[in-house]
């Protein structure tokens, strides 16, 4: 067990091995994003019923709960990835941290816009200090330090160490941060407007929310792989595989 | 099947604009993502491709020059 | 030579020049005057004033007694025509690390009608070639300081309009080719009617109309 | 004037070659702005009534914070040496170094700002007044900045001087600026308070610049 | 240990030397908080409820401000160059650093904020956790800030793009203190925030000092 | 002589190093040792890789290929222990311009057990006698340079714990006798045993054991 992953791990640390197995993964993700995507979304757009006190606007939730899901979970990753980086000096995995955050990123900001549409005709506003809504805008910032940071450091190298080190420390603020926002939130204000936690759900709107979530991890999962290729690309011109590619 | 007619799936019972809306903004923000990384790929490849060329055409010049006097 | 340095009349006089900082003078009743063909050379220990003498007759610290003059008149009265024919290299190079040496030389010869040709020509007369488009940050001491230098390279090329030079300490940092290239930059350009104020610890031994003025010894 | 125009260009291509230089300062106005209702209260119609202030108090600290870097590089490579030895005139480019600020940090907030308005729950008759008082009202901020900022230039941990020393200047345009939104949102007129700020934009235009090169100046005492 | 101790001398020397260091903070902080009632609503009343809340956001402000030339200057001369190359502790330097810049920020501004409370009108019962919470939550906030301002210190204009970094970090400190300081003034305990705010404390003296050092080693790459 | 550097055994050696810069192979396969009484000279063109090779001799590069050892050990390894024993002065002087050179130099020397009366001699040794209560920001050019210089006067008084010196261009705006008095230093510290790495453009010929390694041209 133990020596199979530390072959996985030398193999996931080479970039002509990830290069070359992912050529086989990239058409099975698209596929199942693809299939996932437009089944989920018909289930979930026509097929569900309307939930008895919003109506319709709740459909907005095979987007918004995947999207805020994912963009939480994509910060954990890229901080692993950013700690393996600068633990054991894998090249690897600074690329796949510094491709994760626009995505993680753009995830967020669909999870808060997609929200925020959503809050209009629920709650008659477009934003309200609720504690999840803070914590998720917290969470956008932290993603754009990440980002800022990277862009601004001098090399390449210093900025994938810089954002992995913030990425770590924003890792152990994130259950801080959080925690004080739920506290702060349900000290502060009555719950007047509060995201509606129904315990149940009705298994025809169930189903399509989880095929979504699934698809947008595999999704995710594809982003994150092209534009690591694309780091690849990038890095190892001057290798003669590379070389090869580039001449074909 | 919710709704009966497409004018009605599109309505969305009052609600079309909000729910049409999210949805837009969101296939903007993934079609961005996953264009973005596949143009960016044709650039790399074209400009390393270029950058290859020019290399390759450099050397041999020198290989060139170098000739008579080697 | 060059239309713009044979068109000048450089005549800049300094009388009675008398400066103090903190209590020390530094120099008392100087005087000097400048003509065209001329390289003057500041030489000095180090804190012997040099570098205070030189901003001063660039016009860039008004704080002395004395009299200098350009062309006659008070440097002061005349500062932006005088400015227009003296370009001055201080110990900062004015490049901005982010951009690349092109960029950094379109700017800081702005005041100047340069093609853009000019300026990857003189690019790659100070042995930048290869590097135009690489951001300073990512040059080494010597490539940075050429980068500046390139302007007097331009000036070479009868396109910078700049009859007096004035350089301090700009042998810093430059390998034995680059000080060769500049020594025979600055004999050509006053070769050429050009004239040049300078800062050195470097001896310049084979320019002809060589004049130093050795500041005193403080230590 | 033709070393005034390569400044104005060289800032615009250093401002895209980095753009934090003005995305920093957007993301600072969100994040103020944002403060607020965690530090104070998050209830609604509290935010609403105090929204436009909070929104003009942060917008007032983003020019704040990005006027520091202003001269300040200039003057620590030499660009500002370069300047004065090229005998042009300083005045034109105060306006013109003015210009760029205001481009890349004004301009953004001032298109940022409903964004805010809506995450404060401002009232919908005050975001023509918001827009309105921000367009005049940040010209003028940056203008007195750049007097501040060419005043600082040459210390060390100038950023807080200069809030020191332009803060007080700020204040008046604050206050109208405030009242204006605030006007608006309840209905009344805000002419004249724009007609105040459009003053101070005319009076800033024709001054500072005077003071501006004049503080620039003072660097060279060395 | 040497270079540290030294090291923590000359910071304080440094201060001695150009008070500005320490003074600009505090004036900042009077400045902010003199803005609010400026521009939102000088009633007496209004201004008490939220003095904490206010108070607490003008504190965070202008630490952040001051945290920009904490390691920014060490790095352009040189200095931190040599600690790298004195092959001492990074950890303790980190720890040290923080101190000194507690020393001549939040502990001023700890001292200060009394006078704050008096002009925004603070019910009387939440001075003391005003100070409390000051004390034990200005330390955090320069232990946080030194990873950021260790972060961007080879940056240029980083001022801002340090706040973008550590804005997010501070809210549940900013959080738990404001609602301490309110929580007093309408006569509740606090005991509970103080609490989370010693924990925090306690959390991010062992920690920071980690991230920093490993952020300071980044300015070598060159 | 001195009991610090005669008690040391220097032996710095790199096998088959190797760093590139975006692409371009600086160095390659170079290989090099270091011995009491040696002095290396890294020469060559500006943009040779002089200053970027003496930074992973310094160990505060860590960005190469290749073996670097200090006494037969990895440098990295033991890099405190190696930290201890060597000097090194960069580009950057690592002056705070508000403080005296006296403050300065104390902070500079803190590592080391100097008592106050030797931080004036060495003040006073490389000319800065009058200036040590004068903030560094009122010093000349070279005036400052000499305050980091005052650590190799310190060193040879015997309190400077430091064999081996790694110095980046130690003689820019130095004056002549500034110049005259580094080389004596160096000269004196190599004959007691000590070592030095130098980049410089200048030739140091009075140096007996001198070796000089010449960075590949680019240009
Ligand atoms: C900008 C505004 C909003 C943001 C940032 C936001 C964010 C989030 C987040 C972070 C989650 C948690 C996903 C998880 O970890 O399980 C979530 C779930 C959810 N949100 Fe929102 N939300 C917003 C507005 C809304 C609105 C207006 C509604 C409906 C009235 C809503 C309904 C839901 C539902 C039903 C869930 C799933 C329930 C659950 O997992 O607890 N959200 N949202
Ligand atoms: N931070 C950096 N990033 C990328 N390349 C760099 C960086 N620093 C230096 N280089 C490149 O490395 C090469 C060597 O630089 P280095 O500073 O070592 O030269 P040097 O021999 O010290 O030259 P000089 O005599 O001018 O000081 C140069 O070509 C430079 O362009
Ligand atoms: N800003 C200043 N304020 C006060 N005194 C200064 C200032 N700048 C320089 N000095 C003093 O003026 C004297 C001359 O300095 P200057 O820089 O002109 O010397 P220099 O001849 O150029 O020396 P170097 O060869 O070291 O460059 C020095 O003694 C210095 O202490
Ligand atoms: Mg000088
Ligand atoms: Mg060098």
């Amino acid at each position: 067990m133990w020596q199979w992953l530390v072959r996985l791990y030398h193999r996931l640390g080479s970039p002509k091995w990830f290069y070359e197995i992912t050529e086989k993964w990239i058409p099975w993700l698209a596929l199942v994003s693809l299939v996932g995507g437009v089944a989920g979304l018909i289930l979930g757009l026509a097929y569900a019923p309307a939930d008895y006190q919003q109506g319709n606007s709740f459909r907005i939730i095979y987007i918004h709960v995947p999207a805020a899901i994912l963009a939480q979970s994509a910060f954990m990753m890229m901080a692993v990835a950013g700690a393996v980086f600068l633990i054991w000096r894998m090249k690897m995995a600074a690329w796949v941290a510094k491709t994760i955050a626009p995505i993680g990123a753009s995830f967020c900001l669909i999870a808060l816009l997609t929200g925020a549409i959503w809050g209009k005709p629920t709650w008659g506003t477009w934003w309200v200090w609720d504690a999840r809504l803070t914590s998720m805008l917290l969470l956008l910032f932290l993603y754009f330090g990440v980002m800022a940071l990277h862009q601004a450091m001098e090399t390449e190298d210093s900025g994938h160490k810089a954002s992995a080190i913030l990425a770590l420390v924003g890792l152990v603020n994130i259950p801080i941060i959080k925690y004080s926002v739920d506290w702060w939130n349900t000290l502060h204000q009555p719950a007047t407007l509060k995201l509606t936690e129904k315990p149940s759900m009705d298994i025809d709107m169930l189903i399509p929310l989880l095929i979504m979530i699934v698809t947008t991890y595999t999704f995710f999962a594809l982003l994150v792989i092209l534009r690591t290729r694309n780091e690849i690309l990038l890095h190892e011109r001057k290798r003669s595989w590379v070389k090869k590619i580039l001449e074909s | 099947m919710q709704f009966d007619s497409f004018a009605e799936f599109i309505a969305m019972g009052r609600h079309g604009f909000y729910v049409w809306l999210a949805y837009g903004l969101s296939a903007l923000i993934i079609m961005y993502n996953l264009l973005a990384p596949l143009l960016r790929r044709r650039q790399i490849i074209r400009e390393q491709a270029q950058r290859l060329r020019r290399e390759r055409n450099r050397s041999s010049q020198v290989e060139n020059n170098d000739a008579p006097s080697a | 030579m060059t239309a713009a340095t044979g068109s000048h009349t450089i005549d800049l006089q300094a009388r009675q020049l008398c400066c103090e900082r903190d209590d020390r003078v530094l120099f008392d009743n100087l005087g000097l005057q400048l003509k065209n063909g001329e390289l003057l050379q500041l030489a000095g220990p180090n804190g012997a004033g040099k570098t205070t003498l030189l901003r001063l007759l660039a016009g860039l610290n008004r704080d002395y007694q004395g009299e200098l003059l350009w062309q006659g008149r008070a440097l002061t009265a005349v500062y932006s025509e005088y400015a227009a024919q003296r370009l001055y290299m201080g110990h900062l190079a004015a490049l901005k690390k982010t951009l690349t040496p092109i960029e950094n030389l379109r700017w800081l010869t702005a005041a100047w009608a340069v093609g853009e040709d000019d300026l990857w020509r003189a690019l790659d007369e100070v042995q930048l070639y290869g590097y135009e488009e690489t951001p300073c940050m990512q040059l080494s001491a010597g490539q940075q300081r050429r980068v500046g230098l390139a302007r007097l390279a331009l000036a070479e090329r009868g396109v910078g309009p700049c009859p007096l030079w004035i350089l301090d300490e700009p042998f810093t940092a430059l390998d034995k080719a680059g000080v060769a290239w500049l020594e025979g930059r600055l004999q050509q350009h006053v070769e050429s009617q050009g004239a040049v104020v300078i800062t050195s610890h470097h001896a310049l031994e084979n320019i002809a109309s060589l004049r130093r003025l050795e500041l005193g010894a403080l230590i | 004037m033709s070393l005034v125009l390569a400044t104005v260009k060289r800032d615009f291509l250093l401002a895209a070659r980095n753009p934090g230089e003005w995305l920093n300062p957007l993301m600072f106005f969100l994040m103020v702005a944002a403060l607020f209702p965690l530090a104070v209260d998050p209830d609604p119609k509290f935010l609403g009534k105090i929204a436009g202030g909070v929104i003009w108090v942060a917008a007032l600290l983003a020019t704040l914070l990005s006027l520091d870097a202003l001269f300040k590089a200039d003057v620590e490579d030499g660009s500002l040496e370069q300047w004065l030895a090229s005998g042009e005139s300083l005045y034109v480019m105060a306006l013109g170094k003015a210009l760029v600020h205001w481009c890349i940090s004004g301009l953004p907030l001032t298109l940022m700002a409903p964004v805010l308005g809506l995450m404060l729950n401002l009232p919908a008759d005050a975001y023509a007044a918001l827009l309105a008082s921000l367009l005049i009202g940040t010209p003028v901020l940056s203008l007195l900045g750049a007097v501040g900022a060419a005043l600082t230039a040459g210390v060390r941990s100038g950023g807080l001087l200069l809030s020191l020393l332009i803060l007080p200047l700020y204040i008046p345009i604050l206050i109208f600026a405030a009242s204006a939104v605030y006007h608006a949102s309840i209905g009344m007129a805000y002419n004249g308070q724009l007609g105040f700020l459009g003053a101070l934009l005319a009076l800033a235009m024709c001054l500072t610049p005077f003071a501006v090169a004049a503080a620039l100046k003072l660097n060279l005492s060395r």
